[in-house]
């Protein structure tokens, strides 16, 4: 188990860095979650984080990259529906590393 | 990877056994994999077309959900046997899936090259 | 394109026997397995089947454990554990019922 | 010709795994390749070395080690099938922190997507169901 600080709380993580209570999810926790991974969170990050939380919600399911891209597209836009632009964005994988930030559960359809 | 036509025939209710819910799961992977995989729903599998559920109480993932997810796999050849639909009474006009006749269905299953039923 | 199709439950499982049934297709091979083999045990099961064009078998280790012997006139032939490896070569898939 | 095998049914309550194990066997004897052997849903539970049956019943985890360790077979339990109902590896009770775990080579821990792997890659996908 690992452990993420805030400035008002402690939060449990797994090993993987996946949250082990996800209702203990705050944009403040995505951001020290980012951090760690030297990524800054920019307005760009935020809308991909808000679209895979809204497929949470929705279907109940962390997306693998191929639904995820589809979600992107449709709410933002063909622009940012693109594989590339989420690479850009989350280099080390989108959808694991996107579902880490937004607190949900690691995706088991990934490859 | 090759290209093969997947046939996923879905028999069992959506609650009470895992049965419905892992064979979804091979759906979403195989799509995640870039295969085509079509999927019917036949017996009390018709049952996970039904309008309103709700297994919050019985502290289940929502089984209808994922079939919604579906068609953001790019899973959207979806058949459903409309003799079993009926015969029980599923309310599944509002579902994405098409009707297919019992009287169509061994061309339909011989057609496909893998064919997995659950 | 033919389709070997295995089912493993008796003919009480009466759904899971109708459901098998409106899939096969003249000239597919069904193969009794597991409890399947019990609907050996009454000619009128595969009867119909058979009559429809369909061949049908049980496997052997199946039928011997449950004391179930073919009558000679069912149509209905006995497969090693062999033949069940060379009916899934001789057809293009295998479905399961089950 | 090259088969593979999806295995569904439980070891304790059907009698999937054992007559996949014959048709595997069969299969190997008549000179074909098993590319794989997939458990999936209840059948995961075969791979357990806890499982403890009686010394005069058939133990099917012993049977298909050896059937692996004599044809180098790739037996994958699927991962998140297994998890959920305690079917560890080392590497997974490390991970969710649990003070055992209940399987080794030849078995292995996998994801779903070597089914799919299988399925392509095969000339014939036989399930075994409970």
């Amino acid at each position: 188990m690992q452990e993420i600080s805030l400035s008002n709380s402690t939060v449990n993580l797994d090993d993987e860095g996946y949250l082990l209570n996800l209702d203990d999810w705050s944009e403040e926790l995505a951001q020290a979650l980012a951090e760690e991974e030297n990524i800054t969170l920019t307005d760009s990050h935020w809308e991909i984080i808000g679209v895979i939380r809204h497929f949470y919600q929705e279907f109940g399911l962390s997306p693998a990259m191929r639904p995820l891209v589809k979600a992107v597209g449709q709410q933002l836009g063909p622009d940012k529906g693109k594989s590339m632009y989420l690479m850009k964005l989350f280099p080390e994988s989108p959808a694991k590393q996107a579902a880490r930030l937004a607190g949900l559960p690691k995706p088991t359809n990934c490859l | 990877m090759s290209q093969k036509s997947i046939l996923l025939i879905l028999s069992q209710a959506p609650y009470g056994t895992p049965n419905a819910r892992e064979a979804l799961d091979i759906a979403l992977t195989s799509a995640a994999f870039d295969q085509t995989v079509s999927i019917l729903f036949s017996g009390d599998a018709t049952w996970l077309l039904q309008a309103e559920q709700n297994p919050a109480d019985i502290e289940q993932k929502s089984v209808a959900q994922v079939c919604a997810a579906l068609p953001m796999y790019d899973i959207d050849q979806l058949f459903v046997v409309t003799d079993d639909a009926e015969q029980r009474g599923v309310e599944y006009q509002q579902s994405p899936a098409s009707p297919l006749g019992s009287d169509a269905l061994s061309a339909f299953i011989a057609k496909h090259d893998v064919v997995l039923r659950f | 394109m033919s389709t070997l199709h295995t089912l493993n439950k008796a003919p009480s499982n009466s759904s899971l026997w109708h459901d098998c049934q409106r899939a096969l297709q003249a000239g597919d091979t069904l193969l009794l397995i597991e409890n399947g083999v019990y609907g050996c045990a009454d000619d009128t099961f595969t009867a119909q089947i058979i009559a429809a064009d369909i061949k049908v078998y049980a496997l052997r280790a199946d039928l011997a454990a449950r004391g179930i012997t073919l009558s000679g006139d069912s149509g209905v032939a006995v497969a090693s554990d062999d033949d069940f490896i060379r009916l899934s070569i001789e057809n293009n898939k295998v479905i399961s019922w089950f | 010709m090259k088969f593979s095998i999806l295995i569904y049914g439980s070891p304790h309550n059907s009698q999937a795994v054992h007559t996949a194990y014959r048709y595997t066997k069969a299969a190997l004897a008549a000179g074909h390749e098993v590319h794989r052997v997939f458990f999936y849903g209840e059948s995961v539970l075969s791979g357990s070395f806890l499982n403890a049956p009686q010394r005069d019943e058939q133990n099917i985890m012993q049977l298909w080690h050896e059937l692996a360790l004599h044809h180098d077979l790739d037996l994958v339990i699927c991962i998140a099938a297994a998890l959920k109902r305690g079917v560890l590896d080392p590497t997974e009770a490390k991970r969710h922190e649990k003070p055992a775990h209940n399987i080794e080579a030849p078995f292995q821990l996998s994801g779903l997507g070597q089914l799919t792997e299988a399925i392509l890659l095969s000339d014939r996908l036989v399930t075994f169901g409970g």
